[in-house]
């Protein structure tokens, strides 16, 4: 797939959410990623799971249904879909970790072409670190895909040869979704699968890794 | 093994002693047990080590206590958030310890104290800086780091229900932490919305049997829970 | 990860290939799913390794694949009881393999292999001969076992309900081995009394998450259960 | 205590429940201690575990009450009460080896003097070998006690310097209810607490260990 422009924040939501398959379960990381479910229809069947103990979240949730005990792991109000469960944070932990979710989808400081994710710590002094369960997510799931611009705000790109962020997990995830380009990351390879104004030639010079054209 | 019934937080948190490792239910105010920890800086104790998911937000609970440097070391997932302003002080200025574990390491070691397991091989921080300095093994092809349970003195729990026995169920995702936690301390203190005679919950839907259960209080609740799903029986 | 609601138990073991690991839930008849046993032993699957609390009794189910030479390994914590003579002779021929395990080991290596733990230390056993050949160390000054997790290609298991979607709720003890069999094995099959409509379970009384269910059988019950106990919702 | 009669087994029975504490969370395992239920009187608030599932377990179920989903650990239809709970086989061992039970009750081949528990195998060439709970009950209990005649068929006792049947556990049991005495497995020494039918100075002469006179 080729486009004309750059994606917005919204563009790559869609997108995503279309690359997700019928039937999957699937946890969406906080920030961005979470965004991926307003482009989720009730009958493409995908049921989400929250960290914090529940299959079968439901969208945001609103007055009346704002309930304290009902939350996503962003901490805000969510709802209950029919066919939900609950389940403590063990029994939730181990839902991800032992391979059970089809997918995960999380934001990105840095990705290396050998999938090494970097997502939980500036490593710079001073800032206080927090990780949550992204070292768990981003091992546990069959697929681990990640949502970030390529660039950072000085330009530099975030997909690299080797992460200089403090890691999150190695060798986990397998495809990038950005605003220029999806890359799938598999064995010994980097493939650009679509780019999004812009061409394979002008993500070659932004890269500092050889990438596979597969556009 | 005989469950107490407390008249009041500041009652149910009574003995915990300076030094005592707790456990913190909550995830964010979900399964948060606001009055136990109100009680507990009430009663005083303080070296306390804080196991919980989180450290502390905004000016009152967990972050008071950290604000009076009643706290430590806090074992948790995810201290920084935008409000935790009490925290982030106290640790820049080195009054407080931190030891930061994966959420999922953090939950399993809690199930593993519980257990009786003496320790357990994990992917998860394999490779990363929060594994540095502990044992790895390669197991099938993969990086393993062995993490060891993380037992408390005392654990304070939210729970919704408790029957006269000491049988909790909990209410959604406040559910959370609050089940393995009262398997991993050698004391387990509930905070519960009410408490219903033996027999009126379900043997089938009791999350937490009343075997890791030694005191419960009834706190009403201060928040607004929707009207269809407050009901009292499951 | 789409689930298939099977006609009959036939059609939901279809597909077990020679050679497989087949996790059976059941503590005794209690849970036992009998009828996906008695399919298994139709379909004609051979080689097979079995992982279960016990190795059948009297001339069906379990037994029943024994005493045909269908199953080449036998891992269980109680494989002699009074009428397990088609164990006992298959065992004493030497042609079936058995690997005794501690009833607490099994279920936590089944948890193990479902929750993502690389291997665990645990007390038990040390220093007796079911742990010989296994690696130990002290921990806490306690001697401590080496166990890995036990991963099945296919679960066999009986539930009470499932929903539509697979979520599942069992009766009584009848839970035994089924809700962690559920998330160890690549392929789960399960055998319901009733499937009701998505909503009809309480979802915070739902033991088995519909993430760890492939099939869903309905199969009548043959025994009889009190009635004031046989309801259907929870 | 003394008391002028060697005790049978609904007499050892006895004896242990009247040893169980008023609130106590018991396992009893199979054969011998299952009796000592006959003897737990309601007021007592001992709640009685089971190994495949459940804690509240109520007495033997008869006629209509059979119910083939209720069992305990030994397979024999049983009850409910008030109160009770049921969980999954590795919640259940959890339970037990986390420490949580107050007492379990087991019988015995033979105990050794350090409390060293062999009950599951006699060790025989072709005896085909089954452990069930009896390592996990043994170690997992806060206190675990023994049942059983204190000599063998042969007449040779079963209180002993060192097992020499395969082990179940070390160093678990804490209190051994015979026929003949009651032993305290205590650091470095036993204790006969009771003696029937016999005296301190007659066990000694039974039993090849260096016994304290405790009567």
């Amino acid at each position: 797939m080729t486009s004309t422009g750059r994606l917005d924040r919204d563009g790559m939501a869609r997108l995503v959410a279309a690359d997700i398959p019928r039937g999957a379960f699937v946890n969406l990381g906080i920030g961005l990623p979470t965004t991926v479910a307003n482009h989720l229809s009730p009958e493409g069947g995908v049921t989400l799971h929250t960290e914090n103990g529940m299959l079968g979240m439901g969208p945001e949730a609103h007055g009346d249904e704002v309930d304290p005990d009902l939350t996503n792991a962003g901490k805000v109000p969510v709802t209950e879909l029919p066919g939900a469960s609950y389940f403590h944070h063990a029994d939730s932990f181990a839902m991800m970790r032992g391979g059970h979710l089809d997918i995960c989808v999380l934001g990105a400081y840095q990705v290396s072409g050998a999938g090494d994710l970097a997502n939980w710590h500036t490593g710079k002094p001073g800032d206080i670190p927090a990780v949550g369960g992204a070292m768990d997510l981003a091992l546990g799931a069959k697929q681990t895909f990640v949502m970030m611009n390529l660039l950072a705000r000085d330009g530099s790109p975030k997909l690299v040869p080797e992460c200089t962020y403090p890691l999150t997990a190695l060798g986990c995830v397998s495809r990038v979704y950005t605003d220029l380009a999806v890359f799938l990351v598999e064995p010994g390879r980097v493939v650009v699968r679509d780019v999004f104004g812009t061409t394979f030639t002008e993500l070659e010079s932004l890269v500092d890794l050889p990438l596979v054209d597969g556009t | 093994m005989t469950l107490t019934m407390a008249g009041d937080p500041l009652e149910a948190v009574a003995g915990i002693e300076d030094g005592s490792t707790i456990l913190v239910g909550g995830f964010g105010a979900a399964g948060e047990p606001v009055d136990l920890i109100d009680a507990l800086l009430h009663s005083g104790a303080k070296d306390l080590t804080l196991v919980s998911n989180n450290a502390g937000g905004g000016d009152g609970g967990i972050a008071l206590l950290v604000k009076e440097r009643r706290i430590r070391k806090v074992v948790c997932s995810f201290p920084r958030q935008f409000n935790s302003w009490h925290f982030d002080a106290a640790y820049r200025a080195g009054e407080l310890a931190l030891e930061l574990v994966p959420q999922g390491n953090l939950a399993e070691r809690i199930r593993a104290a519980g257990a009786g397991i003496g320790a357990f091989y994990t992917p998860t921080g394999y490779g990363t800086m929060l594994a540095e300095g502990k044992e790895t093994r390669e197991i099938d092809g993969r990086g393993h780091v062995l993490e060891y349970p993380i037992r408390g003195d005392v654990a304070l729990v939210r729970a919704h229900l408790a029957d006269e026995l000491g049988n909790l169920v909990y209410r959604k995702t406040a559910r959370n932490f609050g089940p393995i936690m009262a398997t991993a301390a050698a004391r387990t203190i509930v905070q519960v919305d009410d408490i219903l005679p033996v027999g009126a919950l379900d043997p089938e839907t009791i999350v937490t049997p009343c075997i890791y259960v030694d005191v419960v209080v009834r706190v009403d609740r201060h928040d607004k829970v929707p009207s269809d799903s407050a009901g009292g029986g499951q």
